[in-house]
């Protein structure tokens, strides 16, 4: 990410706008990116990140997809082992559980079957649909599945000028990458530079200096993180914030640092807790950091079980500040002494905005 | 047919209200694929749908308070309020099961036919589907199976001509559906499917032939749906079709030819019409009433049901 | 598994043979059991397993399965909904891949969404096909993958007897199992009891009494671990071996018990180590016996990357006798110190059959 | 044509040595429908095949040594002993991939296709598949979007009557190959696969279609494999196929027919036929001495080429 230059020319905009930056600026840099998506053209344009592009670019390079996920995730293939560098857009993380043959199989592997004379530059974007009933089979994050698999590389990008930066270094990439994007991350305003820049998606970004506790999160939970991190200043509890941003690979220097000097660690799962980046997150730490260790790492994530349409049962359902607040109140007695406090302070905030929707924007219907 | 139609309005008009808080597919248009299929059914007959499954929930005699408290999230909806409008299901009326994944259900409807088959029992499933289905593989090696094992069954595609907002002709090459079931050895029919009487006797003439082993069938019903993908506004607005498509469709409206029908059949007149939507609208209404007093599940219950 | 009775007439019989009995058995005594196969009753009739169905029962009950791996999920998923209880096998693991939209969204989660009026009673026997140059795409076993998916039931039989009672109640139950058998196991003999009879499919079993550190293996690691066990015995250090056999739910109450006793742990995961079952396992027994733990559990699994056809590469690819004891060098000091002598033992053992075939008799092609 | 019965021959003979470990597939009956093809192609075209790889290999000039090396797990294999008989590719000569998975590679010759239409390039893709990849619904799938798009593509499926032990009869309903491709409004031909020439002859015609954007095509021969379906010796012993069939077969055996062409048409006789025989041997042995001597890989070479 670019450092801030001028103040006063700072444009701000959404994640989803700056996602489409991102995958414009690569297409006009580089002809081989072509986008594939269902309805890459029509009024919704995945979210508006595909919006108009027909009118930038050549159409040829603008491809409407059948309601064939899996065929056409081989097409992908088949079309980067020539050179292009497809980008593939499913409205829902789910759909691409009908192409896992041919991500896992042939975009994962065939650069190493192949002793490197393929490579699979493709981008797989997923977007993760919380909200508004979408019930069991549209809600799902499924992260830790991707992140099982050699050869792929998984980010989840949270902040709008991260998002664009890594959506260009995704498309650089010359592997198969695979962007989880949540979609209420597509309503987070900031600051994004009005260029072409990459964002590495190699490690973990630290977001808040602290020495008291390593907290890693991603996506949407980082932004749960932060407002936690906010109330706890008030208490003195100065948090290490990471947003996570790479599942695979996984690099950890940053956390093992962090857990060296903190000796407490407390894991943000996007997904599932059992299963999760964050138990592969805690089983390398407390193996690299058993001696500094001094309370047994934590994970949070998705409970075991799928997401229920109606809100009525979503209450605790999510991983979030309640939650974390709940675990860090087992480390630090302090924050006990002042649950109540800190609660009420949490639930004004929740109140904000009803469980089922990312934005006051939004008024459904899907 | 006017049921549905009446439902689907009023879940239409009060879906603003922001208390049905899940995506809704509406049929609106396309009812009479629902009803003229559904009508030739017994009992136990099992019907499978998709996102779309209002009408076929109805049509098949599915609980209509179980289905709008469904849709308002509520605990005595048919899935308890876990699955909202795309999972409606009720077993005791046949209505097996409605998945929000595109062809998902095909395979699950053929073996709910392969399940007949086994037990040589007489009664016949419909999976229902739509004219973006047929893109997904699934479909395909669905009907193959379907083919070598005579299963009792009919794939009812329903071509609206658009998946959300892109045209057939932009998914599909040009070629009649009845080659896609032909590749596998099904005998294919395509027919008007914004007319309930036509549909009904095609249905039911394909019924027949699958009880006496003839099995299985591709119906394609030609149709329009009159709102948007998902959501309850018209959207000829937003530029993926043209005003006189839609028009021309509203001409063919099923409630339209079916009323015209009746007329002209039955001496059916305006005043039995306006009668009938107002003692449905009444009943309709007790059952929305219904939906929107019942209780939203307890956050508690969440974990209940993960393992049988 | 029910305790041996009469000496004198133990049958001893391969791993596939058990397992077609319990096959058998289960639908002699369910009519609603149905088979699904490519191949199903033909010469081969997967790897055995399935032979001569078609002379026991009813042929409509012997389902000959295109090669449509996704719908004919669905298929027995569709005809579990209304009492059936269909075994679908499949000559690999990989093959599962084309069929997870089904498995991870109708399979595992009708149960939950129609509020358990639905349920689901299949079993997917998956087979894992390490060996003879079978490469990258056919040789994965991926019980992780499956066991991050709430509603599946996970199970990795590694015995005869213990597999034979493991299908049977695989059988029975009402959820989807999805059963990871490694070809190699096929090939273990042992007394298999001639009746009906169920294994429990709900937590590991313990197969060595030892105070000195706790081993949790499956499927094929533990015949490594066992032989692991015996050599270690000779220098006094005694393994609490666990074969886990059931990787979801994962219900570790013994294992916390043995690490309670022992503070030391390795697991020895079938197919990766990054997130693997070791991961999950590492991460929960740290959190719930932080203040018993004498050293960082160790975790030992399949390498991050895919594994190739040729047995060139695979001299240390696999979790195996070496890379236990290695691992296990590091907390005993003994090993280190008669570190060689233990090799050659172990080299001994290992020449007696090339790295790429299960048993002697094993000649190819596939 | 000869040169591949002759190294496939060959590996049947030296595969019991147990040196080479890995599955293999061989051809042996079916080289008509691979040289038929693969002669009417330039360099510049593409290929795309299946688990039974080596005949495409060697058609469309694969390089030899880098095959055998490959089957016997060498590092000087064309994919350093990582892939096995099943992964064959030669990029140089157009053998783009092969991939084990029934149906896989199909959607990747798509995409290859794709490739070539958007660069605006005259290069052909050849699909190669087997009478049960059509069973897949990625087969349809892909399908569908070649012919939406006008891919030059022919896919080409190998009808050899079986999968493993399987006939086509308990797999597929009665119906043409043909008709799997009007379903997407395909142009579908089937024919004699056993005849090279007449392949040869009709994949010209489709070559030349394809180049004016005509295409996609489905090009359906009808072929026998003599040997097991993986492996190396016979197996008319085990029951899944009679004696009979596999005589009738063997009577039209591809190399069989070509010769009698041969003779019939250019003076070719039983010595010609002979000395070629030899020397091609000797190429041969050639090069499965090059792979018996190559180098293992060293394990340490394990994890290299994770990432690009
Ligand atoms: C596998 C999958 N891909 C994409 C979607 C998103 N989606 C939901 S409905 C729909 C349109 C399907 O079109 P069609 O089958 O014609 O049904 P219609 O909406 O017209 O009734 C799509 C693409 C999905 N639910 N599942
Ligand atoms: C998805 C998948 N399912 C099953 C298999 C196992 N398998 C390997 S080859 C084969 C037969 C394929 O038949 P066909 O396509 O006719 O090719 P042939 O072997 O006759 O050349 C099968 C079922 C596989 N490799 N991939
Ligand atoms: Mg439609
Ligand atoms: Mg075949």
């Amino acid at each position: 990410m670019p450092k801030k230059k001028n103040k006063t020319k700072q444009r701000i905009i959404p994640g989803s706008e700056a996602i489409r930056e991102g995958l414009i600026e690569a297409a006009k840099k580089d002809r081989n990116v072509i986008f594939q998506a269902e309805g890459v053209s029509d009024p919704s344009s995945v979210y508006g990140t595909t919006k108009n592009l027909e009118k930038i670019f050549n159409k040829k390079r603008i491809i409407e997809m059948p309601l064939s996920e899996n065929a056409m995730t081989g097409v992908a293939i088949g079309a980067s082992f020539l050179g292009k560098r497809p980008i593939i857009s499913l409205h829902r993380v789910e759909f691409a559980l009908l192409a896992l043959e041919q991500i896992i199989n042939n975009a994962a592997k065939s650069h190493y079957t192949s002793m490197g004379q393929h490579s699979v530059p493709i981008v797989i974007r997923l977007i993760v649909g919380r909200g508004w009933g979408q019930g069991p089979e549209h809600s799902q994050s499924l992260e830790n599945l991707f992140s099982m698999i050699p050869g792929l590389k998984v980010i989840t990008p949270t902040f709008p000028a991260d998002a664009k930066g890594m959506i260009i270094s995704a498309i650089e990439d010359n592997n198969p990458v695979v962007v989880i994007e949540h979609r209420w991350c597509h309503y987070i305003k900031g600051h994004v530079p009005n260029k072409y820049y990459k964002s590495q998606i190699k490690e973990p970004i630290k977001i808040k200096n602290g020495k008291d506790v390593t907290i890693v999160a991603n996506s949407l939970n980082v932004i749960e993180c932060l407002f936690v991190a906010k109330i706890l200043k008030k208490y003195k509890i100065n948090i290490d914030l990471f947003d996570l941003r790479v599942c695979r690979p996984l690099e950890l220097g940053k956390i093992k640092k962090s857990v060296k000097k903190t000796g407490k660690l407390i894991t943000v799962d996007l997904g599932s807790k059992i299963l999760g980046i964050g138990s592969e997150i805690v089983s390398e730490i407390t193996s690299s950091c058993f001696n500094y260790l001094k309370k047994p790492p934590i994970r949070i994530g998705m409970p075991d079980y799928p997401t229920p349409s109606s809100r009525g049962y979503l209450k605790n359902h999510y991983p979030d500040k309640r939650k974390i607040i709940n675990e860090l109140s087992k480390l630090f007695p302090i924050i006990k002494k002042n649950y109540k406090s800190i609660m009420i302070e949490i639930d004004k905030e929740s109140k904000k905005l009803p469980i089922d929707v990312p934005d006051p924007s939004f008024k459904g219907p899907f | 047919m006017l049921f549905i139609r009446l439902v689907e309005e009023m879940i239409a008009e009060k879906y603003k209200e922001q208390k049905m808080r899940c995506p809704v597919h509406l049929s609106i248009g396309q009812e009479a694929a629902a009803v003229g299929v559904c009508n030739a059914l017994s009992k136990k007959d099992r019907i499978f749908s998709t996102h779309r499954s209002h009408s076929h929930y109805l049509a098949k005699n599915g609980d209509l308070k179980k289905m709008l408290a469904e849709i308002y999230g509520k605990l005595s909806g048919c899935c308890g309020g876990r699955g909202g409008s795309m999972h409606l299901f009720d077993k005791s009326a046949g209505v097996t099961a409605s998945v929000p994944l595109v062809s998902s259900s095909i395979a699950l409807a053929t073996g709910s036919a392969l399940n007949s088959k086994i037990n040589n029992t007489k009664e016949v499933t419909i999976s229902f589907l739509g004219d973006g289905s047929v893109e997904e593989g699934i479909f395909h090696e669905s009907l193959n199976f379907a083919s070598i094992n005579k299963l009792p069954i009919i794939y009812v595609c329903e071509n609206n001509l658009y998946s959300v907002y892109t045209h057939l002709n932009e998914r599909q090459p040009l070629r009649s559906f009845n080659k896609l079931g032909e590749a596998h050895a099904v005998k294919s029919i395509t027919c008007d499917g914004n007319n309930v009487s036509k549909v009904n006797e095609i249905t039911l003439k394909l019924l027949k032939e699958c009880k006496k082993n003839k099995g299985p069938f591709l119906l394609t019903l030609n149709t329009y749906r009159h709102r948007e993908h998902c959501g309850p506004n018209y959207d000829n607005n937003i530029g993926y079709r043209t005003e006189k498509e839609f028009k021309h469709w509203k001409k063919k409206d099923p409630i339209l030819v079916f009323k015209k029908e009746l007329i002209r059949k039955y001496k059916f007149n305006e005043k039995n019409f306006d009668n009938l939507s107002k003692s449905l609208t009444k009943k309709i209404s007790i059952a929305f009433k219904y939906a929107e007093k019942s209780k939203l599940p307890n956050p508690s219950l969440i974990s209940k049901y993960v393992y049988a």
